[in-house]
This record gives C-alpha cells, structure tokens and sequence, in this order.
C-alpha cells in the first residue's frame, strides 16, 4: 500500500475503569466521560487511530452505552464511515450466545469471529480512561521491530492511590517485561501499564480460544504474566502526555491541567488532530460586561458573569452577576444571575439556580449530577 | 422529483472585498466568528426543507470547493440531491464561462432538470440573513405568480441603489427599476427569487436566443417577465437582511452580531447557521486578558485586550496587545503590544509587536479620510509598522513602515 | 418545509415473527432474512419509509443482530446517514436498566426517553416480516384527515395456516376498526393486520407509559383491542403487493412469485427505488455453454450449467454440468459440476459437491443451512 | 501530508467516440455491463492504498460529476483527500480553459500542495487497466528517478501509433519519441507516470514560461526531463491494458470481457472494480430466452437471444430478438424481433421492432466498409429500419429508413 493506511486494527474497552468514577458513569461509559471542553475521552485514543491510519476499529460496549452510540454516530468526525472496516461498535447479544461479559477476554472472545476473518496483521487493543495523543505509527514500528510477541505501553510515574487496587505494573530488563504485577501499591516511581498492546491478530486469537477452554478472564494476570517466560512481551515507556482519569479528584485535577499552554499544546499540539461530535454551536459570546480570566471555553457559550480558573463546554450560560471560579461546568450548564460557584463540577444539563452558593475545595471538588437544579 | 430546488449565484469575483478575494470566492470569506457568508444561504435552504442546491461559480473554487466538499456539514449530503457546485463546462458544440445571472443559470438547465422541480428559488452567496423560504414558497403558491421576489423596505434615499419595485394592494409587482435614479417606491429586492420552473425556463432560453442581452436577472429576465404581464409578486421580509459585497457591509454585519438591538442571532437553536468545523480545542482565555462585547471561537488563545471584536477559530492575541472593533479572521497572530483598530485582519497574517493597524474614527483629525482597514490573507505587518485606516494591504508591510 | 420530507418517526421490529422461521433466524434477525434476489427484508419497509422523507428511524433490536448490524452500517445505502435522525440502531443494555425485551411494547418503553425529546409529530411502527413497497405519504395524509388516533393497514386476505397463532384481524366499520382479534383463525378471507401503524408521538408515549405502570406487554392486546370504543382507530385496506413471510413454504413461494414479471413490476417498479447493501459485483457472467431460463439472478453470479425457475441471489457459482431446477440460492452457493438440485432454497455460502443430487418438492422445499456443505 | 496522491486527466473531449460522448466526458461511458471508464484508475487508485485523488476535467462534467459524487461507491469520500473534481476556474489575474495536460496540472499546483505529496502519479480517463501503483511507487524510489513511465511491449508494426521509450539495461529512458515515424524500439509509454512532486513543479513552472510549448506531458515535460539529464526509469507492466478511446478498441475491451483467455479479471474478489450502484433488482431471463457467453446485471429483463454480449443495468430484450456481439449501455430497449449484432447501444436507445442494427462481418460483401455500429444516447431506431456496419448514429432513424 502506498499510502499511510496501518497494517492493524483497533479494539477498544469503552467501560473499562468505569468503577473508579461512579457518579459520572451511572448513566455513561468510561469512554463517554466528558473532558477538556468539548472533547469525550474516547475521542483521544480513537482520533490517534484514526490519525495513524488505523481505519478498523472495534469498540465493545457492555452497558450503559446509548451516550456512546450518540457520540460516535457512524463515525463520520473520525474518518472511520468506510465501505470496509470502519467504526465498529458491538454490543451484548450481538451474536447467539454472546452474553453481557465480565472481562477483557470474554469481550474479546465475542469478537473472535469477527477477527478471524479481518485483514489486517496486528491488532491495537486501548482502554478509554486516558487522554493521549499517541502516535500509533511508531508504536507499531517499534513493535515490528523488535520482533516481540506483544508490545505494551507504561508510564514511569508513582501509581494514583485510587488505583491502588486496579492497575497492572511492570518490571522491564532491557525492554522486556519480565514480570507483570496485578494491584501494585508500592510507593514511588512505578511502570504502571497504560493498557495498550500490540500483537498480531493471530496471536491475540490464539490467546482468546486457549483463554476461553481454560475459563481465563484476565488478559494481563491469566494470560500475559503468567506467560513471561514464553512470550516475549516488550514494554516502551510512554514519554507523551497523559491525562489519566482515576477518580473525581484526578477528572478535576486532569481538566484544570490544560489551563496550562504547554499542556495543552502537549495534548492537541502537533499535526494529529484530535476530532469529535459537531455540534453546531455559534461562536461563545462574551457580553458588555463580563468578566474572564485563565480560562477554557468551547463555543455557544454566553458569558455575562465573572469567570476565572475554569473550564467551560460547549453551550455554558453564565449570566450577569454570577460568579464562576475553579469550575469545571459541562455542556448547558446554566448559572443564573448572583449564582456563585467555586471547586465545583457540574455534569451536563445542571441549573445553579439564581443567588445559590456551591462551594468545594482543591481537594475535594463538588459534583452535581447530570440534569440536576441546584 | 424535487418539489423545489435551488440555485446560489456564488460567481462574482468580489472585486470591491478586493484584499480579501485574492484567492478566494466572495461567498467562502469568513464571517461571523466560524462561518463563511455561504453558511447563511446554505443553512436557510437546509433549515427551510430545500435539500437539493446548486452553487455556480467560476471564481477561484478550490477553496470554496473544499470548504462544501460533500456537503455533510449542512447536512446535504444526499443519495439524491444535497449539494453540488457547478462550474462552466466545455460542451460538444463549444465552450462560454457564465456570462451573466442568467446564463449562469440556463448553462445549468439540465441539472435543474435532473429533479423535475415546480420552483426553483435562486440565491445569492454575499448576503447575511435568516429567512424560512418555505413560507416564501407558500406564498408564490398562494399568489399562483411566475416570480416571487423577496423585497424590503430601504430608507428612499438609499433606494436608488437597490432595484426598486412598485407593488398594488395585493402584492402584485406593477414595475421594477434596477438602481433607479428617482425612485417610484422604497421596496428593494432582496436578489432572491421563486420562480415556477416551468416559466422560468421560457424565459432563460428566449433572453439567450437574444444577443443583446446581458444575460441578468435583473436586468433582462424580470423585466422581460413583467412586460410579459406574468404574474410577479412582491414577498415582505422584516428580518435582518445585510449585502456584504463592500468592506464597510462587511464588517458593519460583523459588528451587527455583537449588538443585541440588531435581530441577528445565531445562538438561536431552531434556526442553526451550519459550517465547517475547525477541531480546534476550546479557545483559551490569559491571566492578564481583558474581554468585553466580543465573539471567540476555538483554538484561540487570548493574552490580551479584546473590546468589540470577533475572533475566528485558531486567532493568537499576545499580551498587551488591544484589539478593538476588528475582525480577525482565522489563524491571524497579533503579537505582544499591537494595536489592531477598526480593521478587518485575514486569515493566516502576522502582526508583528507594536505595529499599529487602522484606528479609532474619533483619533482622525480629518475624518473624511476614516474607514476600514483591510490587511490580505498572508500578510505579515512588520515590527512598529502602521497601516493606516481606509488602507487594503495586499503586501507585506515592512518593519518601521507606514503603509497607506 | 418545502421538501417532501415526513413530520413522521419510524420504528422497525426486526425481530418480530422469527419464531415461523426459525431454520433462518437462528443467526439472524427476521428483518435481515434475504429476499428477492438481492435484498434483505427489513430494505423493503426502510427503502419505503426513506423515501417518503422519513429520515429518523430507530430499528429495536433484541438478538442475532450482528449481521443486521453489518448490512445496516451507517444507513448509507438508504440516505440515512444524517447529521440529525438517521439510522438509529438500539441494542439491549443501550441504557442503564434496560434489560433484554419480551414484548413490543417493553421494546418501545427503552426508548421512550428517547421519544420524548424528537421533534416529528406522529411515529410509524412496523415489523419487517412483509417485503412492501408502502407509500407512507398518503398512509401520513390519511390518518391526519381521518382525525384518528391511531391508522393501521391490513390486507383482507385467508389468514395462512402458519400464523393462527401468530396474528391480528380487524373488524372495521365505516374505516373504524370497531374488533381487534388476536390468533384468528377463521376460515375465508379476513383483514389481517399488517402491523403497520400511525400515531401521535405523544399518543404513543403516553400508551407505553401507561401501560408500563399496568405491567401490560402487548401493543395490540393490551392498549388497543382494549381501548377501541375510546380510541378511534382507524383500519386502511392495503391494496398494494405484499410478500408475507409466515414459513419456509412461503418464504419459498414469496421469492418464486417474482419471476412473474407483473409481481415484480408490483414490488420494485414505481418511483421508488428499493435500497439494500451495496456489495460490488461484477455483472453476471454467462458462459459458453450454460443455459437459463425464467429466472431471476443478482450480480456476481457465474453460470456454467443449467438453470430454470430459480432465484440466485448475489455471487452464486452453477458449474458446468450442474442443474438447478425451482430453487432459491443465497448469495454465495456453490452448486458444483454435476450436481442436481431442485426444489432446494440454501442459505449463504452453501457448497453442493460435485455429482450431488437433492430434491425438495414444490410444497416442502429443502433448506440447506448456512455455510454448510452438502 | 499524504504520501503520494493522483491526478487523473479526464479533460478530452473524446471526439473518436463522438456518438457516445455528445453528452458525456469520455471517462463516463459504460463500460462493461455495470462499470464505466473511470472506474478502473479510480479502483486501482484506492486497491493501492491512493485516498487522494483529483480529476481535472472541463468537457461535459455534468454527468461525471454527479457519477463521481462525494466519492463513496470508491471509498474515497475522506475527511482529508477523498477524491476531487477540478474544473478550470477563473483568479484575479485571469481566466484558462486548461491548455494542455500539463497546464490542466499546472493549473492545480494549488490543489496539490495542499497535500504536500512526496510522489503524484499522473494518470488517463481512459484507459481499462488493472494495476498496483504502490509497485511502481516501489520501483521508483528503489531507481531515485525524477520521474517513472508505466511501458508495456507493443506489436512493432504499432509502435508508431504510442510514445516509444528506449530504456537501458536498468531500466533508465534514454531516448522518448512521441508517436515516432522509424521507432527504436516496441516499449510503449501507458500514459501512467509517477513524478518526484518537487521535480514535476519545478518542470510545470518552466514549462508555463515557455510561450512555444504545447503544454503536454508526452511532447514537452517528459523531453525536457530527459533532455535535462533527470533520471527516468521505465517501469515494465505485464498485465492487460488497452485505450478506449476509438469505437473499435472500446468495443474490443468489452468483448475481452467475455474471453477467458484474456488476463482482465473485474470478478477477482482481490483487486475489486467498484462503481455507483445502479439500485435496480437482480435481472430477470425469461422462459423463452437464449443466452450465452454474455454479460448481464441488475434491473435486465431478457426475453430474447443473447450471444456474446455486454448488457448494462436496466436494459430489456424482447421475445425473439437477438443480439449478437453487442454492447447494450444502460436502459436501452430492444423490441421484440429486433436484430443487433457488432454494435453498440448508448443509453436509453430504443430499437423498435424488426429493426435491424449493425451486421456481422461475415454477412458483408464488402468487408472493407464493416465495423462497428453505434447509436448514441437517446436514439429511437424504428419499426423495422436498419443501420448499417460502421454507422454512428446521432439523430433518430425513422420507420423503415436506412441509415449509414
């Protein structure tokens, strides 16, 4: 082929990490949760696919994943509308006999069908709890290169306490994984897995159909680390940015980071565009009178009030008098006239009715549920 | 079969946005934060129920051929009809580029054809407005005329410059005047028409049969149909209607956008004005930035001080820099300390530190000399450099220079 | 709005009346039983309904719809690829709490939030067990003349054996449909329902509200025979063709019919283009030797041997010396040299080996499953 | 940035197959039973992995346009690149029908380095070819040529109808001629050429300077190429490959279609043509009809006999009509008794009863006058008239008349 089309296709696990940020994914997927303005976070790793030319892509969805199937559509903002391959989202009951799963691998083994009669050589596996702009090109030369049997992404950083009962860390000798931990908590400077592998469709089938006889579920602890001796399984460190979503505090923490320029140049910079749902707002309007400073704002926004340190999705109504610090509003939040918000997070839809007072820490950052009037 | 279609005039090269056009269609010049003034038209056929547009051009399409692409943004993206941009053609007999309003259309006889519509609405693609054309459509029904023509009321003294039409009680057009030196009426038309094909088509092959004719509406198709006694009517539009063919309409129309008086509103969710989307990030607003009666789109990133402005997506405004009354248009950069007045800024220019662009009418001395001033696409202003009001740059302006 | 598009919603059952077809719903959905030649099922009711400016349909999927899924894509082939509306395909588990359904009107109550907030004023509902060419423009103007609150076609036709289990009759007087019948099976020619139906979106809302607080499960038995003397529903005799699905006999006689050019000029002639998945044959190849008659054949198909009184659907292969006689062939049979069948329907990607023969009669036709080889 | 994009000159007016483009752009004439011209470059484009095509045209673009669309029956309807018709336009300095097939790409210097391609492949509306670019893209990297021309051997006897190329023993040109008197050798150039973009600008810019040039690829670019010492590699194709560009080769490509001793396989599930669906049914045979080694697709209603021929979606054959060595485009009705034999019928033809059209070689006395038949798009042949061998018929032949 001439041109950049990737010689592998991508899985991704939309609800995988839901549990550590329950208040938000009652209603959605992991891979739904709203972030940086205006952008879902399924956005970043399936854009980074699409970019690299990976235009095969599997999302499978477990529950809760209408929001998901709004948001993707066909797939048309990503590039992925294609006579073959394409945005391929699979539910439960898709086939006969395939039941709601529990693990990776049992989702994994709804596909099986599927993978064994696509093209491409390699299959790129993602979650969606992390905000990347990966450059999928080179994970997949790196991986042919060194002729590994599964690549895997980490990043060297002390693992989140929230996930101290929900990650996978590696020890790495000269690239390779030699040992694969489940539910590390030690303290300092780890290599915590970003979840992303590369391996060869076939190899990635095979390990499904012997997973499924011996009733494994855990890809990385009943497949990957009990097999360190036999598979040759490297790890690259991840350099990039990464905006890891672990729980309320780091959903708020991760936002606020990319008031920063050189975050959110990190993020969105360079020539990979990170695409998303149209939604066909006008530009955000800033009245006579209003107020902004260090700040992110989507359009359709109109601001009559005083803003600072926080970020707005598309479609916020700050009106006269009402005061807006620290926030991180969704889309159509409305805060009415005298309102006064500070450390607050509202989900989509919340009314901060007139002259109310909401007010969290740095620490501890007030959620309001979708839909709700204060 | 498409009950009714229509067909946007995008051909004129604009030459009186001169700066602007270099090397873009009139209807692909930015407007209004994150649209082209295309997207109005477009968006009201959409919005209207008119899934099926023909936009003729001649004029440096690729731009504008790119920006509609497969017309997905306005949803016309369809099996049969959506959107289709029309260029002159070589044919077995010979070969003409579009010769007038016209001849654009009668050029395009066979795809109009295509859909076999009973009315065909035509458009131009320089003005900024919002209006259902169904109800326009009802009307030419209800009235069983020829030709609807949408007509506004327009003070008398500026009438001479519209073409002017006397209408009886029932709405029926008695005259019509192109830019008439004493006009009879201040009922101006709006340039956009409902024809019923049928007749409209006559017409088209009789005013080409003609070799003295101009091949315009205007001109020579609506004045033949009158004379013809063909029932012509009048449509009343109240809205906001605004030519944007002159660097003053165009930047007054962007200014009529932060002004709350003015009936022109495009946050209205009904009436959704479509475009191309940008997939730039929220735009980011400094610590030391300063805003008031502005639109911002994404991508920008804001340091400085913006009064009465309207920024396209992906615009920088370093610190310290004041942008009052201007428009600039996608991917400008001003940098730290420019002062940007009163001044339309193109896509993609440079403004360098200090330099100082167009100014406040109250700081002229002699005002008869005040206006807009209009930096080209590509532009770099140089370091202290002045560009004065009224001024259409289409080269770079050197560092330390003034520029007229 | 100028355009002819429909101030209507559509709703498809794809599920509906598998159980009178079960050899071929197994893996699939009834909605994307093959048919004709070249189409699927639910193309007829989907075509129809796109083409009268209906442009958002939600299909209600319960299971086996992967490959409903797959033929579906993005609504594409159909115009319904749109920015707003559009194909809407709803899975189980689509929503939190929204389990797998039974009935129609558990089907309707997981959307009924979605309902609630779309912009047409009346719903079509419809199965997609009839392949009809159904002009919905004038099935809109009359219901909205009639001041009904409810419209609903049936054919007066003998009910089919199969479906006296499995059905609806009305008694209408002057239009009113004044009895509704569930598993009629009276003797003569009846007006059997065809389960297309008409209403208010707001209608429709408040009966499956309603009769989801009751517990009730059935649209046609709970809410309306009940609700006859207070709802005025009205009864319209479809007069057009109408190939009804009822079991393998009829699936057969129902394909066999359109070789009758009359039929055929019923079902597709007319303005209205039925649409269906594009797969990109080539034309059919005849080659020197073959011979053909009163067939009808998709593209793609490769004809060696000996055909008469059949239907091959697209990509069928009939080598040299091979004799099909009365069958209906699905996209992708192989019937190999020599071999002899007649009165058979196979299912997709059926091989005949060489020499075989096998013999159906005209009122119990051989089905030959899925991928199988005989 | 895309590595390597396509320019796919559709521009001629094809005045060899006058009958069948009168309408129509040459690379939209039907070809082979559901298929037309354009879609064999535009499939191999996207089987090589080319997402980014522009096809530069100014004759009758109407009907292309609207076949081409936005590009998905080929898959090439991409957020970036996606294919592109480029019609001739007008800037602010002036206006040009495209001059020549280098000036038509001159012209698109814009289009192009929107993309910043390292390599274009330049290629014909009207060749029917099956071919992987990205092996002749490897090839030319592998050489580090200025410029790689697709060759293929020809007969000697017709060598001088091509551009022949002398290559050395790696492949290097180092001799071209135009269409040569005394060729040198049987290596023809396919009109397929894969140019080092900054190379191909820098050529098409000296080329538009020189006021004596034809602005051709074969007659200026290539010589001056090699004139100038760039490396130029001569890229050997085994397969099937013809020009369609006269009746009789057009003619000859369908029935190779029907020879499976000719290598031009469109049912390899490998290497798919893909063209605009035509939406009709499966085609239905009568029980009375004859076929053999034909071709037929959807929406066909055959009552008649078939031999040797190529039917397009939608055409009907009456009972007891033959058809011999024919081409039937799509629509055309043949009634009941009528003969067709070596011919082709553009669409939507109608030959009524016992018409006779074209005849067998063998039937003539004098084979000097026999060939091909041709009735263009539209035409009604009547109740038993008759068109003769080699006849292209353009208006309608009326009840028992002879036309030649």
């Amino acid at each position: 082929m001439v041109s950049t089309n990737a010689n592998a296709l991508g899985i991704i696990f939309p609800n995988c990490y839901e549990d550590l940020l329950p208040e938000m994914t009652c209603e959605r997927t992991m891979a739904s949760v709203p972030f940086g303005s205006r952008y879902r976070m399924i956005d970043f790793v399936l854009s980074s696919m699409s970019n690299c030319g990976i235009s095969n892509i599997s999302v499978l969805v477990k529950k809760n994943y209408h929001s998901l199937m709004d948001h993707l559509g066909a797939g048309r903002e990503w590039d992925l509308s294609r006579k073959h391959g394409g945005l391929n989202i699979v539910p439960p009951f898709y086939e006969e006999n395939v039941k709601v799963y529990g693990g990776r691998v049992e989702a994994l083994a709804s596909i099986v069908n599927f993978l064994s009669i696509q093209k491409e050589k390699y299959v790129i596996m993602s979650d969606a709890n992390l905000a990347v702009n990966v450059d999928f090109s080179s994970f997949i030369e790196r991986h042919v290169e060194s002729g590994a049997d599964v690549t895997m992404y980490y990043q060297s950083i002390p693992i989140p306490e929230s996930i101290h009962n929900h990650n996978h860390t590696l020890k790495v000798e000269n690239g390779r994984v030699v040992e694969l931990l489940t539910n590390d908590n030690r303290p300092g400077i780890q290599n915590l897995s970003m979840n992303i592998y590369i391996m060869e469709r076939e190899t990635l089938i095979q390990m499904i159909r012997d997973a499924n006889i011996r009733n494994l579920t855990s890809f990385e602890r009943d497949i990957l680390s009990r097999n360190l001796a036999l598979l040759n399984v490297q790890g690259i460190q991840y350099t990039g940015y990464v905006a890891r979503i672990c729980d309320m505090k780091s959903y708020y923490d991760e936002n606020m980071k990319l008031l920063k320029p050189e975050n959110l140049a990190a993020l969105f910079g360079g020539k990979n565009t990170i695409y998303t749902k149209i939604r066909d707002d006008a530009p955000t309007r800033y009245a006579m009178d209003c107020r902004i400073k260090n700040s992110m704002v989507a359009d359709g926004c109109i601001i009559e009030g005083d803003v600072e340190n926080s970020i707005l999705f598309r479609g916020v109504r700050v009106k006269k008098g009402a005061k807006v610090r620290n926030c991180v509003l969704m889309q159509d939040t409305v805060v009415e006239e005298g309102a006064d918000v500070e450390y607050v997070v509202t989900d989509k839809r919340v009314k901060i009715t007139a002259d109310k007072q909401l007010n969290g820490t740095d620490t501890f950052p007030v959620y309001v549920a979708k839909a709700h009037t204060v | 079969m498409k009950e009714c279609i229509a067909m946007l005039l995008a051909g004129g090269q604009g030459s009186r946005l001169y700066a602007l056009t270099q090397k873009l269609a009139k209807p692909a010049v930015p407007f209004g934060g994150k649209y082209r003034i295309i997207d109005f038209p477009l968006s009201n056929c959409v919005n209207s129920g008119i899934d099926t547009v023909g936009i003729l051009t001649q004029y440096q399409p690729l731009e504008l051929n790119e920006y509609i692409g497969n017309g997905q943004p306005w949803d016309l993206d369809r099996l049969y009809g959506g959107v289709h941009v029309l260029p002159p053609y070589q044919t077995a007999t010979g070969s003409d580029w579009y010769k007038g309003t016209a001849n654009a259309i009668y050029q395009n006889i066979d795809f109009i054809e295509r859909y076999q519509p009973e009315y065909v609405v035509i458009l131009s693609g320089d003005h900024i407005y919002k209006q259902d054309y169904s109800k326009m459509l009802e009307f030419h029904k209800a009235k069983g005329a020829a030709c609807t023509i949408a007509v506004m009321e327009v003070p008398m003294e500026e009438a001479s410059r519209f073409g002017i039409m006397t209408a009886d009680e029932n709405d029926r057009i008695t005259k019509f005047e192109e830019k008439p030196k004493q006009p009879e009426s201040n009922l101006a038309s709006m340039g956009i028409y409902i024809f019923t094909w049928k007749k409209l088509r006559q017409y088209l092959c009789q005013d080409e049969a003609d070799p003295n004719s101009e091949n315009d509406f205007g001109k020579n198709i609506i004045p033949n149909m009158l004379a013809a006694g063909e029932v012509m009517s009048a449509y009343h539009f109240a809205g906001y209607w605004k030519d944007v063919g002159t660097i003053a309409s165009l930047w007054e129309a962007n200014m009529d956008l932060l002004n709350p008086n003015v009936p022109l509103d495009v946050w209205d969710d009904k009436w959704k004005i479509y475009s191309r989307n940008s997939g730039m990030p929220g735009h980011q607003i400094g610590a030391n930035a300063e805003i008031d009666n502005s639109m911002i789109t994404e991508g920008c990133r804001v340091d400085g001080v913006i009064h009465n402005s309207v920024l396209f997506a992906g615009v920088k405004v370093g610190a310290g820099a004041l942008i009052e009354d201007s428009i600039l248009m996608p991917g400008a950069v001003i940098e730290p300390g420019a002062v940007v007045q009163y001044s339309i800024v193109a896509e993609n220019v440079t403004v360098r530190s200090g330099a100082q662009v167009g100014c406040r009418p109250e700081d002229m001395a002699d005002r008869s000399n005040w206006g807009v001033a209009v930096i080209g696409g590509g532009i770099t202003v140089g370091y202290k450099a002045k560009v004065m009001p009224s001024a259409m740059v289409t080269k770079d302006v050197k560092d330390g220079e003034e520029q007229w």
